[in-house]
């Protein structure tokens, strides 16, 4: 796989209040990897995912994207230059069915501006038409199309989660960010979206950043681990490597692993 | 100076009354999210119930007082049980406030039937000169209110933040299914928070009354100035409801005494949304909260 | 001690539960296990008394609870750590801590409050360094732990737990159920448990329940269901768990 | 459009048409002009509140810089009506881009009293300022349509109705598409919508400039028919009752601005009979329509409507 | 029983200037029965529609609508207030139905001939400004602080005082203002004492002018407070109780009606009136309810000579309404004036032990 790096974290810190949260954190994530990013409850993963999408901004250090440097750029711009995301407490548009969460994806694809809309020129017409047709091409990769037309809130857990992501993959980013995308997944369900993982960055070219407390899972498909502690970075390698770092079963893994 | 003083006097006078309106949207709020916008019917409903029964029934001062207090409670007991009951556990804040405007029409076409629409007033508190203090003056009731007031943020704060029921009150507006997951009840907290918040409006009411006379459409202002206050102040917060309310007292008597008082409220609200868009969550409001909750 | 029979759940006339029935004894572990949208939160809020039911029986210590408030329903002893954390976000993790032990605290019990506080805080360290930070910005597993903990500390008799491994570090998972196991064991605690994860669930509960779209399709001892195939297939991932391992 | 609310604007607008035909009444027309001006209103609220979930207890703002600055415009400096009410909509417009801009950093009730705030400075404002003061201000000129004046109150219902189907038709358009969607998810998670590429600032920007354009819209129509204004016209009690259409019709659905200014218009009117009571009953009547009915009427039709297709 | 004669009335009976509308729309009530108790009009009853306008242009509109077409209306009176009379001139103008308005705005019937089919009962505001005036000058005060509530009866009220004050060569040294729900009036009041205003002119109806005046009190400012014609009811000396003695107001002599020599022409329809009126609703007209008491009367006087015609209704109110005694003073109706008061239907009244006293 190339070796061109596409996400550069370099030298990022963040407080709360008088809490050090991330502490120096350098991290460089390869274009086509399955790099994931794990550690104990409270070291700071999705403080660094926040800040990487632009939700948060870090007290310094800079977050690079493609060579360039995202510090003006706020959230949606991040957006439609290529990253997306989900989230760990699942920030569905709730009352909204499947497929128009999707489509929300899509919102920044469109080519019709506000009042186009409202007067509903042919071009609105057919811009819609082509965005919902991918909304439901994505849904297919994702096995839900029959679900299309059901309220988000409705869906099982796991469902909605793989609402999210094909939510986040609508817009065609180049990173996505996904966290903790297997909780509250049973073992099978894990498993399957393993699989969809591996084909998102396989047939889609995504190159995916990912924080997950499933080990079996992280293990697995991941081609990269960073492991965070307490905001600093304590271990960085392969899956092997850090299976078997000491510093990493004490602080997280636990003997049993 | 003697001016300046007096302007901050009279600020301090109708400060007051807004921070008890605010203090009141405070205690419903912590316990629902809600902002009772019948709360300044309470306060109308204790100047004239007072009036009813000191001057209509010459009854003992304490006596009215009291009768005055229960009379407040019962309403807003039966408003929380007839109207909010059915409608908290949907939790659709917006209808439910809406609610509280309809039941606020409801209130006031009430206190007409009952008073007529001219203004009511009963003596003051402590009979005897207003006291003059470096050339400006302020009447004594203006001091019983203040005093009223700042007894009541001070019960408040303890309440909310050492008690348990006072706890589980704020509980009640965060999440109904974890709190009744607690053992708390849910029902009955709401209930008594708009108890105590009727009970607060209608002791404001009947401070205010001597000062400012009372009549059956009153509320809707007060409502409006308190909701401002609370605001202002930062939700949910005792001190933000107080201080909210003497800033805007004082920001109104200021401009109408320095810059023109046909445009004081307009000054006023002004400032006030100057303050809102410097920060968001109020004076003493936490943008974290702001963040955690919707409402 | 928990005795559940032909009990019927329906959101919009659809059968969530049918026919439930199961029970669980005093100082017991009892897994509940099942795929998504099987019934298994349901269940347990119907238990809480969140839920009404359309039929059947709940007793508890053999007492029928339902139909009770959930408000009693806590009095009498039972906890829940629910689906979702559901914590009180913008009050701190004390206050939180406080609002758990509120169906027995009175000004006479506070010392038995904080008691059980410390004990809290001794399990889950975490939380006493940030009792003054608002529990809605605490991290994922964090609020994991204080909804855990909370539940904990109503001194329950008979403790739910939906999913209480969601979202938590490895190591946590194991301090967590291993305080629990003792709970257990010096208290007679028992424990009514939902868990994704089975395979670590079973190894610390007596016995076990499948749930399958409403209905029980199985049971029996811990042990017998580790090492049923079917089980082991659909649940407990054991084709993947040899793919992983190296 | 989807097809069905084609279908409904399209049997609306008959129905729209044929009324006057029927009652020749121009009590009822006068009170079906004042339900239409609602009606604008209401939806413009209904889209910024229903869709994209800001509150606003402002719009007597916006309604009253509509209808004073087309009546001053053409009283005052001559303007012809329809360009003078052009003009007002697009000060209107501008004003909303600098409450807008502020205000939309808020949320929920804090949102609430800002836009309340906004509605009352500008109260005061035409209280203080505006022509006559607080008396207000009369001989506003009628609107005249290439060299036409309308004088009766049949030119002003369908003047005024046919400008409520444009404004349905456009903004049923606008909420299907894209930007409805868009709209829709900011309503439902701010961080998730910024998260896919959503310009959150500028997209609510947009809609309260056409809440605010529909406001005003309405507020211009108002002054020149009815040709006298005062500041009370304009007061936070208007903005409460805008928002009281909004809930009763049904927030979620466009009609519900339309149904809900139908109903709260028309009242009062019933509710003459009852004289001194009629605050008491009108309150009791809000209530009891609030609780029962709790997601507005038009859900409630649709519903009854579902049932009996089934049937 | 012959077919009734219908007349309009639109009176703000709630919001904001009920305190107009119920004494007026109480007037009418009470007249209405003691007319058809009397036999009615050559045996036709009379039948006064009142209508609510809520102190509301939108609702004054749809209820003249609704008496136009749907009562088909001889005549309207009302409405109360002068903002609510301005939107419903059109309607009536075109409809051509005579409407005699019971508010004080000169621009109500001013133009006259733009306003053919409106008249108007009470006096111009200019008529008590003049009246007040007048006296101030008299007692030689040159400087005075004007404090105006900042509704439509305050604002023309100041407009009136800031116009005519040049005329008497009075200065005028303060002009503020208070809204209509305010609670405290003291910051203003504090200015006017600073500006060195020899008086201090009120004007405003309500709980405002009680406030000012127990401020004036507090204040203890040393100049005479003046208050508008609108404080024409015991009941504020009532509600200000020791604050109101001494305080001056230009009154139609329906306060004083007791307190006037026999010989006036007013004072047997006054004691009349007054009396019925207290009797009747345990409270007094005050100089609103007579308002509407005189509009009524003029319509039925014209409908007696006359009979149920919009055109010579209104044609016999322009023309024969002459020297004719109303509670709100001698009116002289002409085409140059619909309204045909002037100051002299105004005294000057000042509270003593609690209880009004007629300045010569
Ligand atoms: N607004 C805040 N104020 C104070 N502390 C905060 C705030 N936000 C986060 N923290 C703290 O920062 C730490 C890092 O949080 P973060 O959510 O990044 O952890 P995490 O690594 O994602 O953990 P988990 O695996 O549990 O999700 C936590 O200890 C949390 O309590
Ligand atoms: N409020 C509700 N309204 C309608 N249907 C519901 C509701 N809550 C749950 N359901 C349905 O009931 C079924 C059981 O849901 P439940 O949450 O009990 O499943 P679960 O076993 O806990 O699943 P999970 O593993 O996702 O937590 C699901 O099909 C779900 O869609
Ligand atoms: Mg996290
Ligand atoms: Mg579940």
């Amino acid at each position: 796989m190339a070796s061109e790096v596409i996400l550069q974290v370099i030298n990022v810190s963040k407080s709360f209040g008088g809490l050090r949260v991330l502490n120096n954190v350098n991290l460089s994530v390869k274009k086509g990897n399955i790099h994931a990013l794990i550690g104990p409850n409270g070291a700071g993963k999705t403080t660094l995912l926040n800040i990487i999408s632009g939700l948060e901004k870090s007290d310094n250090g800079e977050i690079v994207f493609k060579g360039k440097s995202l510090r003006r750029l706020s959230s949606y711009k991040r957006a439609r230059i290529g990253i997306t995301r989900t989230f760990q407490n699942l920030e569905l548009f709730s009352d909204m069915t499947v497929i128009e969460n999707v489509m929300a994806g899509m919102y920044f694809k469109r080519e019709s501006g506000f009042i186009a809309s409202g007067l509903k020129l042919r071009k609105v017409r057919k811009d819609e038409k082509d965005i919902a047709n991918r909304s439901l091409q994505i849904l297919d990769f994702f096995e839900l199309s029959h679900k299309k037309d059901e309220i988000a809130k409705n869906l099982p857990i796991g469902e909605q989660r793989l609402v999210e992501l094909a939510r986040a993959i609508a817009s065609e980013p180049e990173l996505i960010l996904l966290d903790e995308p297997a909780a509250g997944l049973n073992i099978k369900e894990t498993k399957t979206l393993g699989i969809l993982i591996q084909k998102i960055r396989q047939d889609m070219g995504i190159t995916v950043l990912l924080i997950d407390h499933d080990m079996e899972l992280v293990m697995k498909i991941c081609d990269f681990i960073t492991v965070l502690n307490f905001g600093e970075v304590i271990a960085e390698g392969e899956p092997i490597v850090i299976q078997k770092d000491p510093k990493v079963i004490t602080a997280y893994l636990g003997e049993e692993f | 100076m003697t001016l300046l003083l007096q302007f901050i006097f009279s600020g301090l006078t109708t400060g007051s009354v807004y921070a008890l309106v605010g203090i009141g949207f405070n205690i419903v709020y912590n316990s629902t999210s809600i902002i009772n916008l019948a709360q300044g019917e309470f306060v109308v409903i204790g100047g004239l119930m007072m009036w009813f029964f000191f001057v209509g029934l010459k009854l003992p001062f304490l006596v009215s007082f009291t009768l005055t207090l229960a009379v407040a409670g019962l309403v807003g007991f039966l408003m929380e049980r007839l109207t909010i009951r059915p409608l908290i556990k949907k939790g659709d804040l917006l209808l439910m406030i809406m609610v509280t405007i309809a039941v606020s029409i409801l209130i006031r076409g009430l206190l007409m039937f009952k008073f007529g629409k001219d203004p009511y007033t009963y003596p003051p508190f402590t009979v005897g000169e207003p006291i003059v203090f470096l050339g400006a003056v302020i009447s004594q009731q203006t001091l019983w209110v203040i005093g009223i007031t700042c007894i009541c943020i001070a019960i408040l704060y303890l309440f909310f933040n050492k008690t348990m029921t006072g706890r589980a009150m704020k509980a009640c507006s965060l999440d109904i299914k974890a709190a009744r997951l607690m053992g708390i009840n849910v029902s009955q907290i709401v209930m008594l928070s708009f108890i105590i918040s009727a009970v607060i409006g209608a002791v404001g009411g009947i401070a205010i009354t001597p000062i400012s006379l009372m009549e059956y459409d009153k509320g809707a202002m007060l409502s409006v100035k308190g909701f401002c206050a609370a605001i202002m102040g930062g939700l949910g917060r005792g001190r933000g409801a107080v201080v909210g309310g003497f800033t805007l007292g004082i920001l109104e008597s200021l401009t109408a005494g320095y810059i023109h008082s046909g445009l004081k409220d307009a000054v006023a609200l002004f400032i006030m949304l100057f303050i809102l868009f410097l920060r968001p969550a109020g004076i003493f409001g936490r943008s974290e909260i702001m963040r955690l909750r919707k409402f | 001690m928990l005795v559940i029979r032909n009990l019927d759940v329906y959101y919009d006339k659809l059968y969530t539960l049918k026919k439930v029935s199961l029970h669980v004894k005093q100082g017991e572990i009892v897994t509940l296990i099942g795929s998504n949208g099987a019934g298994k939160t349901t269940l347990l809020n119907a238990i809480s008394g969140l839920i009404r039911p359309a039929g059947g029986s709940i007793l508890f210590n053999d007492e029928e609870i339902l139909g009770k408030t959930p408000e009693s329903i806590v009095k009498m002893g039972i906890s829940q750590v629910p689906e979702g954390r559901l914590i009180f976000k913008t009050l701190t993790v004390e206050e939180n801590l406080l609002l758990g032990a509120y169906s027995y605290y009175s000004i006479k019990r506070k010392r038995e409050v904080k008691e059980e506080m410390e004990k809290i805080y001794k399990l889950l360290p975490v939380l006493k360094h940030r009792k003054k930070q608002l529990a809605g910005t605490l991290s994922g597993g964090e609020q994991q732990m204080l909804a855990i903990g909370r539940a904990l500390m109503a001194k329950p008799k008979l403790l739910l737990l939906d999913e209480p491994s969601m979202g938590l570090a490895p190591t946590v998972i194991h301090e967590i159920f291993k305080y629990i196991v003792e709970l257990k064991n010096l208290f007679r605690l028992t424990v009514l448990l939902v868990e994704q994860n089975a395979r670590s669930a079973l190894k610390i509960s007596n016995r076990g329940y499948v749930i399958e779209t409403g209905r029980i399709i199985n049971e029996g001892s811990a042990e017998d269901l580790l090492l049923n195939r079917d089980i082991q297939r659909a649940y407990l991932g054991r084709d993947l768990d040899s793919e992983v391992k190296i | 459009m989807k097809k069905d609310n084609a279908l409904t604007i399209f049997v609306f607008s008959l129905l729209i048409l044929i009324f006057p035909l029927i009652y020749k009444d121009t009590y009822l027309l006068t009170i079906g002009i004042f339900i239409g001006i609602n009606a604008l209103v209401a939806i413009g609220l209904t889209i910024l509140m229903g869709y994209a979930g800001q509150i606003s207890i402002g719009q007597a703002g916006f309604y009253g810089i509509g209808a004073y600055v087309s009546a001053i415009l053409s009283l005052y400096f001559g303007l012809p009506v329809l360009l003078s009410m052009l003009l007002a909509i697009v000060v209107a417009c501008i004003v909303s881009i600098f409450i807008a801009i502020p205000a939309l950093r808020l949320k929920g009730h804090y949102l609430a009293v800002a836009t309340l705030g906004f509605g009352e400075i500008v109260y005061l404002i035409l209280n203080e300022w505006g022509p006559g003061g607080p008396s207000g201000f009369g001989d506003i000129p009628r609107i005249s349509l290439f060299g036409y004046t309308f004088t009766t109150s049949y030119e002003y219902f369908y003047f005024v109705w046919s400008i409520v189907i444009i404004v349905m038709i456009f903004s049923f358009n606008l909420i299907n598409s894209m930007t409805g969607k868009a709209l829709k998810a900011i309503h439902g998670s701010e961080t998730a919508s910024a998260t896919v590429g959503i310009n959150i600032v500028k997209l609510k920007i947009k809609v309260f400039i056409l809440s605010a354009f529909y406001a005003s819209m309405a507020g211009a129509i108002y002054a020149h028919y009815v040709t006298f204004l005062s500041p009370s016209s304009f007061s936070l009690f208007y903005s409460v009752m805008v928002l009281m259409m909004v809930v009763v019709g049904g927030i979620s659905n466009l009609w519900g601005g339309v149904v809900g200014a139908f109903i709260i218009t028309i009242l009062p009117e019933l509710l003459r009979g009852f004289k001194e009571l009629d605050v008491l009953v009108y309150g009791i009547i809000l209530t009891i329509a609030l609780l029962f009915v709790r997601k507005g009427f038009v859900p409630l039709i649709l519903e009854g409507y579902r049932r009996w297709l089934q049937k | 029983c012959k077919e009734p004669y219908k007349i309009g009335a639109i009176f703000s009976v709630t919001g904001a200037a009920s305190f107009l509308g119920e004494p007026e729309k109480n007037t009418v009530l009470m007249l209405v029965e003691q007319i058809n108790k009397a036999g009615g009009i050559k045996g036709h009853p009379i039948e006064v529609i009142v209508e609510d306008s809520k102190s509301d242009e939108t609702q004054a509109v749809l209820a003249a609508k609704k008496l136009i077409e749907k009562d088909k209306v001889l005549a309207i009176i009302g409405p109360s207030t002068t903002g609510e009379s301005m939107a419903i001139i059109p309607i009536v103008t075109e409809a051509k139905v005579p409407m005699i308005s019971c508010a004080a705005g000169a621009s109500i019937t001013l133009p006259v001939k733009e306003r053919y089919w409106i008249f108007k009962t009470p006096q111009y505001d200019t008529s008590a400004v003049e009246a007040i005036y007048t006296y101030m000058k008299k007692k030689g005060i040159k400087k005075v602080g004007i404090i105006t509530i900042s509704t439509a009866f305050g604002d023309s009220g100041r407009k009136a005082l800031l116009e005519l004050a040049p005329k008497f060569g009075i200065q005028v040294v303060a002009d503020e203002r208070y809204g209509p729900k305010d609670t405290d009036m003291t910051a203003q009041l504090a200015k006017i004492k600073a500006s060195g205003a020899e008086a201090v002119i009120n004007w405003s109806v309500g709980p405002g002018q009680v406030i000012v005046t127990k401020n004036w009190y507090d204040l203890k400012m040393g100049i005479p407070l003046y208050q508008s014609h609108g404080w024409g009811s015991k009941r504020n000396i009532e509600l200000a109780g020791k604050a109101a003695e001494g305080v001056i107001a230009p009154l139609g002599r329906i306060v004083v009606w007791d307190k006037l020599p026999d010989t006036h022409p007013q004072k047997p329809i006054l004691k009349k009136y007054v009396t019925d009126y207290m009797a009747r609703y345990k409270s007094e007209p005050g100089t609103f309810g007579g308002h509407a008491y005189d509009a009524l009367m003029m319509v039925v006087e014209a409908l007696k000579n006359v009979g149920p015609d919009r055109k010579k209704i209104r044609d016999y109110i322009e023309t024969k309404i002459k020297k004719w005694p109303g509670t709100g003073g001698i009116f002289n109706m002409s085409p140059e004036d619909h309204c045909g008061l002037d100051m002299t239907s105004f005294e000057m009244v000042i509270v003593k032990n609690g209880d009004w006293e007629i300045l010569k």
